[in-house]
């Protein structure tokens, strides 16, 4: 029984991410960058973008944590990367809202692409901290971009 | 051996442990974070509020009169808890209060190049407090290393104490090892060189007696949830001296013997350093819980503790790719094992417990620089207390190993 | 007019008020020093310990996270009970510790020449921290004088505040006249000088509701033993900008973002001032006072504790030597009233009234500069609250007739 | 019921030393004198005492206080002149063994003189500060005299 849970939350596509995440690695000319820390564990990831014209033309990670955060900050560069900086802001909008358990339109749900599973982690509110640090990470860098 | 018929009887006496988590019977393992709280504890707290409710030290009615009463005599059990006299005994919030005090107060008495010792296994709360200090007055910290078993290096200890020191601070069980320091050798260091030695109880004070006369100790702060304790009451204990010639860290009511419109003069220790209404409840409650942990004994205690601390090797073990930090002999640990299972992040196998209806600690334990010593990101800790039995580490070993093939495969 | 059936239903929520004293039944009339608490916090607490106990903010188990919700859950109550963001509430000991921080913190703002204007009726605990803050920094104290009615004086107010003034700080309620600042004028004229406000909500907090964001607060300080919830929490509430340009006054576990050795960075506001593990069931029991102060309403308290406010003037003004200090008018006092008996020491009247079971305060109440400037000693104090009714107050007047005549005989 | 109780406390001859104090005043050239307080209260006593040869030769009060600590204050001077350090200190012991409950010898007992009747106070604990304020008072200026 707590295996079906743990399976439930560890899905095949999570499990996938962290041991061969995507977009690791660092950015030769980053414009901007940001460094995210879960005090709770130690989980550390940096994030750094490439903007240009509004776009995120590039994005990349590294650092170390648990399989939630690693494969979450996997799947957030996947999902952003080429977006126009007001899309993903939407896109991150939709990601917390969803996460924290809100429903969201099957539009919305495709374009988190594989972070659409993460959602399953509404029921572990333990983990929202981990799931949700990258994507917190990019929502400052991106408000700070606008202005 | 089970000993779980040992421990029934206490069992009964913590509510919270007859709970479910997550559909499981609750397991409660991070005892050094807090440890729950008995019957007897939370029924003083009750009392007090239901038959002696008043403020302290201001009535001049009989409620008022108890209340100062129970509040001061809750002083004097503590005190005779740890062979100290009651105005030796200030009330504060917490572990890290008392030694935020401490370290303030020695602002005014530190000069650049003076040296504070400590240990590289500190909790935060007994480091950033000097590092403070440090900034204040130009004075330096000094890190006193691990052997190799994860014992504090006397050796290393000789070359750090030096004339130059002037505070020598450290956990007398350390709060992510679980070991003890070798107190009595570190003190005497300390008193060689006229050193002031501050001791972090805050891991000891549940697990075996400690008398602050026969080791000679200057300071020693602990908080009382992690004795069976309410939260929010912790302990300050300084030699009277110390203590007279300390400055008082906050101002207000109840510290105040006389006040005019530009001066105001303190009252005697303790009271000087007891500002505002004090946490009358709080102190209530602990004194509730040291007599509990007397009326236990503490031959029953450590025996049961050093029973459980073996069955939990034992169990762990059992799973081959697990790592258990500092000394690999049961004895050495005082309630606390911290370990790792193969390269998996303890945050996952925590949660993957959690889901079992355990309740483990990963991450850093707010010991930041031990855990760039001992070259790991994080830890999982098992933390026990007087209420768990080898059944429960029994079933921690076993999901270990689910948990371990689960992430494996 | 009596209000007892208006009471008959919150009395039964007050254990200790079905209780004798000196083999009387108990009629307490200290409040102002420390109200009693009502079974719903009392059980909020103990459900607090025996279903969701583990330490904050740390634990990646789901017990944790119950209680990591709690307690910012009471946070988030207490943020919305004065119209403040959570993030703007820090959970500290008392009224006097919320004080002494605002006042630390200042240190390094404050130069030689810059003036702290507070008024002569301040609470010993708003008085000695400021004083030391001038002592530290080479700021004067100046103090607001009261009119002939006991009220804080508008025209000396502006006489005071001038460009020099860096801090305006008073007691929102007098806690020996029970009288209430003119606070929305006092603030305007500090913030039309730049200076900042610091309110002593102490005396306040139980009686009206108070919106910092109306008000314009910028530092409010209260105690929730005060205001029926447990001893032990405090809150200091600051405005976002003026937290985060604050430095944290106690550094440890939890405050902390990442350490070194040799360095640390703080959390955000308002964590950063929360070192070591907090009063969590502390927390937990205000909020639940500050629901349990919503379940009444404000409207249902207010009338009661005016039409008992009328009845203790009505009784007391039938004493012929009997002396109200500050305003003779009902309606100007928020609880408490001030008064002496002829040339007899209220201690004397306190003990007597004592063997009648009545508990109200006789001295100085921790005010000493303000009994300097009355030119009294010492004076008796009744204060009321939501369980108190007029038949009590009838009781006191009964009593304090035969004490006279008893002491002149 | 209230008023018998309160009779015990003020016995007549408390409310007598209080209303006439014995050796109230203050000494022209005092040997040793000390301030007392009660924080709570507000009291304030000053104990002015002339000890020649291990005599305590003259002793006088002024201040400002409760019924109790008034008369007690007066009692202390009546019992206390004229007799020797050690007797003085010996006398100390038995009035606060006394007002603490505790049985006393009936010559101990004599010679506390009119503080004997103050032992009623046992009954009233929130009242034994007031009746002992000046009897520590003398305690300490003794303690400092012996040395
Ligand atoms: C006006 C006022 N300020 C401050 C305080 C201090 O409150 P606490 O003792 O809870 O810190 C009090 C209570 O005695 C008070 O009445
Ligand atoms: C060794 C040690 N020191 C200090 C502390 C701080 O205790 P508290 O949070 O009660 O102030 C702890 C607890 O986390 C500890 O384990």
């Amino acid at each position: 029984m707590t295996l079906l849970k743990l399976e439930q939350l560890y899905k095949q596509v999570v499990l996938e991410h962290a041991q061969n995440p995507h977009n690791q690695g660092q950015l030769v000319m980053p414009t901007a960058q940001i460094r995210l820390k879960n005090p709770t564990c130690g989980d550390v990831i940096e994030l750094q973008v490439m903007i240009e014209n509004k776009i995120i033309t590039n994005i990349k990670f590294t650092g170390h944590g648990c399989t939630i955060s690693q494969a979450s900050a996997s799947m957030l560069t996947n999902t952003v990367k080429g977006l126009e900086i007001k899309t993903a802001q939407k896109v991150i909008t939709n990601f917390l809202a969803k996460i924290s358990g809100q429903v969201i339109t099957q539009a919305d749900n495709q374009q988190l692409k594989d972070a659409a599973v993460l959602s399953s982690i509404a029921q572990f509110p333990t983990r929202i901290k981990c799931a949700t640090l990258a994507w917190h990470g990019l929502a400052e860098i991106l408000e700070n971009e606008g202005k | 051996m089970d000993n779980s018929k040992k421990t029934v009887n206490v069992r009964q006496d913590f509510a919270i442990l007859a709970t479910q988590m997550n559909q499981q019977p609750l397991i409660y393992l991070d005892n050094a974070a807090t440890t729950q709280k008995p019957q007897q504890v939370i029924e003083a707290i009750m009392a007090y509020y239901n038959t002696a409710n008043a403020n302290v030290h201001r009535g001049t009615y009989t409620l008022a009169n108890n209340a100062t009463n129970q509040y001061e005599q809750a002083r004097t059990t503590v005190a005779k808890f740890i062979q100290a006299t009651a105005e030796e005994i200030i009330f504060t919030r917490s572990t890290t209060e008392s030694l935020n005090w401490i370290a303030k107060s020695y602002e005014s008495k530190l000069q650049t190049g003076d040296e504070i010792v400590l240990t590289v296994a500190e909790h935060h709360s007994n480091i950033v407090p000097w590092q403070q200090l440090a900034q204040k007055t130009g004075a330096v910290l000094r890190f006193i290393k691990l052997d190799q078993t994860g014992k504090v290096s006397l050796t290393d200890a000789q070359q750090k104490i030096t004339n130059k020191t002037k505070i020598v601070t450290f956990a007398y069980v350390s709060n992510v090892l679980g070991m003890r320091a070798p107190i009595l050798e570190l003190i005497k260091l300390a008193h060689a060189k006229n050193a002031i030695t501050v001791i972090d109880g805050a891991q000891a004070m549940a697990h075996f007696p400690i008398d602050v006369m026969q080791l000679d100790i200057d300071f020693l702060a602990f908080s009382g949830h992690k004795m069976y304790g309410p939260t929010g009451i912790g302990v300050l204990y300084g030699k009277k001296a110390l203590l007279e010639d300390m400055e008082p860290l906050q101002f207000g009511g109840e510290m105040i013997d006389e006040v005019t419109q530009d001066t105001a003069t303190w009252q005697k220790i303790p009271w000087k350093f007891e500002a505002g209404t004090p946490n009358i409840a709080g102190a209530i409650g602990l004194a509730a819980a040291i007599d509990y942990l007397k009326k236990i004994g503490w031959q029953k205690i450590i025996s049961h503790e050093q029973a459980l601390m073996q069955a939990t090797f034992k169990n762990l073990k059992t799973i081959p790719n697990l790592i258990i930090y500092g000394s690999q002999v049961p004895e050495d640990h005082y309630g606390v094992i911290s370990f790792n299972l193969a390269d998996l992040h303890p945050h996952d196998i925590a949660t993957g417990l959690d889901l079992a209806g355990i309740a483990i600690r990963a991450g850093q334990h707010c010991a930041q620089p031990l855990m760039d010593y001992l070259h790991v990101l994080a830890t999982l800790r098992i933390s026990t207390s007087i209420y768990n039995q080898s059944s429960e580490v029994r079933k921690v070993a076993k999901i270990l190993k689910e948990l371990e093939a689960f992430f494996k495969s």
